[in-house]
């Protein structure tokens, strides 16, 4: 069917940052989503450009075809004519035995090397917030093929260091030295990759596995690399854009709100 | 003799300063009948050992019953971004926290379950939450052994001898002194069956020493025992039983009922500060005498909307969105 | 693309020298289909790494298929005492037998299914399975890190650091090639369904790096899906479907067929000298061209005798003692 | 009701061993129990004195009410009526983490200290005979409380010293240096108990837990101390001899051939 893309003003950027990581799948994939915009776009993506791709919960559902949108991933609606309704140990096994090729993930803090923070701000041992912690978030992230993150773009938020390593990006400290090294030095023969895109409401980053540092990719329309950069709390490496971000298209808007989240769950 | 008794009476084995785990993920399956009355009897210096908490953890912390918390995540998922009860006492240093990644907290679980003193992982190598800096149980001197429920070390690094594939984690084994579950059958004899995920309830079952169950119904063990397959654990692992339909509300229940969203908006909303917490308890908690009030006091209509459709296994009647 | 496959086209999948391991227990469940199968075509140096053995493992190792023979046990259960052919063999030293216990074998597997090296057991310390003496694979030179599928190490002693408990046994990962599972049902895509005790075969299969599963139906995925709590492998682990009912005769099947324990006791009492077993392999394996001839030349009665009441999931017409 | 007592020649050997092992069952307990005379002997003492206790099957099942006698701990038979129907990891981590009570086990011969051999007969590396192997007998007996060995009594099969220890006794090799120690000693903080009774077609043994070593209790009706020793090859304690093994009544018998084995599996 033609691409017919949506205007600037037809669509919220929600659905851009839904229908860009939906992007990011390759059919046949099997991936974990995380609660929210991670759900939206590999739902989405399943009825794209991945129909065989396979969709896994943490909270133990293998390839659930839900028909209502789950509000978290332990809801009873990621069950609905899944293939495996097991629980963690099942699913973060298979993890860890390298089943898995991507993993959609969301973060409060990233920093230049992809490092995310879900944990604290401020001093771990006298924190000015304590946000919810690391979930799976670092689990799915060290032992997934490639990691795609979907954050708010905000200058607090994109730091060149961030205050607590929550989920490793590509320089992490070693343990139990704790000396800073490469993601592929930390993690050795089990290496399989890592962060490789952060997509948010103003742009979509990714990475240079050998510099480990995030490089700016395309910007989404309406935004220029000045507002990105205006909006990145280190010096990020914008030599390197392919261009704008490719909007949603009206048959994507139509899945997204009449099939993904019908009910106006995430996408109000 | 009969393990059947009340609310009351089972948290009446519940000692302050025990190590305790409960069945569920995040907001769904928590046993918050029991919560509830656990906050009622005021109890005291628990040790909360969890895969992944939620709302119950955040409501046991609020109302101060919570000395040690050792888990990956707390939270009351798209109803409430964080946890506003343990944010408070973390900052005013009321409370011990001990991060572990899910997997970690899950393998620790597992280790507790098989009688191991620990499992070896790859899973979350390279952060913060393996620094010797952060080991707050550590720094709080409770790492010298006198605590049977706190192991000596945080965790291990050791090399695989076998493959020669690298450095692995070894996680100790997490041993609570009680798992207060919520599920939707058990037998008279106490044969447990969960309807759904599992999340981590047979791990988090399996290694605690005492089990406290509470179900939305009790069955003939003949009724279960026609399918062996479909049931998780066996009589003798459990110590009480207690039939108690929507003892998980407001936290959901596959093929029960939905995740009551506008009471974990409101618990999350009105509990950032002390105050209202206390307010939020005396009017749901301490101004009820029992889950049955609480029960009355949501009213039928609610809960019946909440009551999941047979076929489906989740409502289709309460108003999630927008739309 | 379908994974749909016929015996032949599946054995073909199998290569010399494979690491293999199988569904089932002992007489239970085996993939004797394609057991028989990968006799006629000569399979050669398999490695078989298994919970436990059984008639299929008797049966590959007289056919000198089996270079090593890592796993607990063997033997026909009551229907012949011991497994005549891996006592030929292992006598004429013409395999390699590398014991481990039960639990420790389960271990294997499991440390195998979840990707990392090993895991640690207090089961069967005190005894000659840990002793260096009887490392065959190590005597054999076969630990020299050249075979991935062969650890450099039969085994490890580690004390505990987080609770002195004292010295654990780390056994190694077991890491198949190949899993060869007899199932009751698969769906067009792969989803495994077992019936009754699952034994081990969660942890064989996931352990392994391809899975072949052999079921007596293929059905609907979206008939599996209807229980997705009763299912025990998702489509992307498996790698070839075959349908093939009777597929485990012998052996029996929950809630399908009973052990056929004549057939049993008569490869038993036939095969303990390579002569005999040559002649029961040119009746029952060479004599006949494919699995469907076999079948019938067991003929209906007996296969129907066998065949399971659809309550007790057991047959109650084979004739079973003397009463 | 009261006990009439079966007369010599009113009952065959193995109808006595299942009674004499049944007996050691206490109401309550959690009992592993192998294929044969071991099941029993657990299906006696359920329909006599051990009503309540659980009985785990090695295969995945856990109490079951089979209502016709399994060939096999492996057989759909056993779980008929069972509260659980899984598999090793479950019944093997519940062993492991100490909830077995008591385990019914055989063996091919057994030597002064309570080890165990059902691998090879000679040297390991070389043997005149291949066995089938552990199976599960050496991780119950090791995890388990108490383990109660049923065996047939011959000068062969009760040696001073097994060829091969599969099943660990009260005198064991302490790994990874082999020195020979106490169980109490090698199995440190985990020591839980042992092997208890051993009962054979002849008579019952048990250890002193000090001395490690196996002692005469019961002689069956039918024969003498001296009948006892010249089918064993060791020095056997007969100090403690506490009189004739209980005879099965009629009650036991008819339960054991008409309930527990109707088929005639185990008794033709």
């Amino acid at each position: 069917m033609e691409k017919i893309y949506a205007k600037q003003g037809e669509y919220k950027v929600n659905d851009l940052l839904a229908v860009a990581a939906a992007r990011e799948v390759t059919d046949g994939e099997v991936v974990f989503a995380g609660t929210g915009l991670p759900m939206l776009a590999m739902m989405l993506s399943q009825k794209t450009n991945a129909p065989n791709s396979f969709l896994i919960y943490e909270a133990g559902t293998i390839d659930g075809k839900s028909i209502h949108l789950p509000a978290s991933v332990g809801d009873a609606r990621c069950a609905y004519q899944a293939s495996i309704g097991s629980g963690l140990y099942d699913v973060f096994s298979q993890l860890q035995r390298g089943h898995v090729d991507l993993a959609f993930l969301g973060g409060a803090e990233i920093d230049q090397y992809g490092n995310v923070n879900t944990t604290i701000i401020g001093d771990y041992t006298k924190p000015s917030v304590r946000f919810p912690g690391s979930g799976g978030n670092p689990d799915i992230n060290s032992l997934a093929r490639r990691t795609v993150f979907m954050m708010v773009q905000e200058k607090r938020r994109f730091k060149k260091n961030v205050d607590y390593i929550t989920s490793p990006g590509w320089r992490i400290p070693k343990w139990p030295g704790g000396e800073i090294v490469s993601r592929q030095e930390a993690f050795g023969k089990k290496f399989r990759g890592g962060p490789s895109a952060v997509i948010t409401n103003m742009a979509v980053f990714r990475f240079n596995e050998e510099t480990g540092l995030m490089y700016l990719d395309t910007v989404h329309p309406g935004y220029t690399v000045e507002d990105v950069q205006n909006n990145v709390d280190f010096d990020l490496d914008v030599s390197r854009v392919s261009g704008q971000t490719e909007p949603p298209t009206l048959e994507e808007l139509r899945l997204l709100y009449h099939e993904v989240d019908a009910e106006g769950i995430f996408l109000p | 003799m009969s393990k059947r008794m009340t609310i009351k009476e089972a948290v009446n084995l519940i000692n302050d300063g025990d190590a305790i785990t409960f069945s569920g993920f995040t907001i769904w399956r928590r046993p918050m009948a029991m919560v509830y009355e656990m906050i009622r009897q005021r109890k005291k210096n628990l040790h909360l050992i969890e895969v992944n908490s939620g709302t119950h953890g955040d409501m046991l912390i609020g109302a101060g019953a919570v000395k040690i918390w050792e888990s990956c995540w707390i939270g009351h998922e798209l109803f409430g971004k964080l946890g506003a009860n343990l944010d408070r006492k973390v900052k005013a240093g009321e409370i011990i926290t001990e991060d572990y990644s899910h997997q970690q907290m899950l393998l620790r679980m597992v280790a507790g379950a098989q009688g191991v003193p620990y499992m070896p992982t790859w899973a979350s190598r390279g952060t913060d939450i393996l620094n010797p800096k952060y080991d707050m149980l550590g720094k709080a001197g409770l790492r010298d052994g006198s605590n049977p429920k706190i192991p000596k070390e945080k965790a291990q690094w050791v090399e695989d001898p076998f493959f020669e594939e690298g450095t692995l984690i070894h996680v100790p084994a997490a041993r609570p002194n009680i798992c207060i579950a919520h599920v939707q059958q058990v037998g008279e004899d106490g044969t447990i069956r969960v309807w759904g995920q599992k999340f981590a309830d047979e791990e988090a079952i399996k290694a605690a020493d005492k089990v406290i169950v509470v179900a939305e119904e009790v069955v003939p063990e003949e009724y279960l025992r026609r399918e062996p397959s479909q049931n998780l654990i066996p009589p003798y692992l459990v110590s009480a039983i207690v039939e108690q339909p929507y003892g998980a509300h407001p936290t959901g229940n596959f093929g029960c009922y939905e995740v009551d969203g506008n009471f974990l908006r409101d618990f999350y909303n009105r509990t950032k500060t002390q105050e209202g917490f206390d307010e939020w308890a005396e009017e749901w908690i301490f101004g009820v005498p029992d889950f049955d009030a609480y029960l009355e006091k949501l009213g039928f209509k609610r809960l019946q909307d909440l009551r999941a459709n047979s076929a489906y296994k989740y409502s289709t009647r309460a108003k999630r969105g927008t739309r």
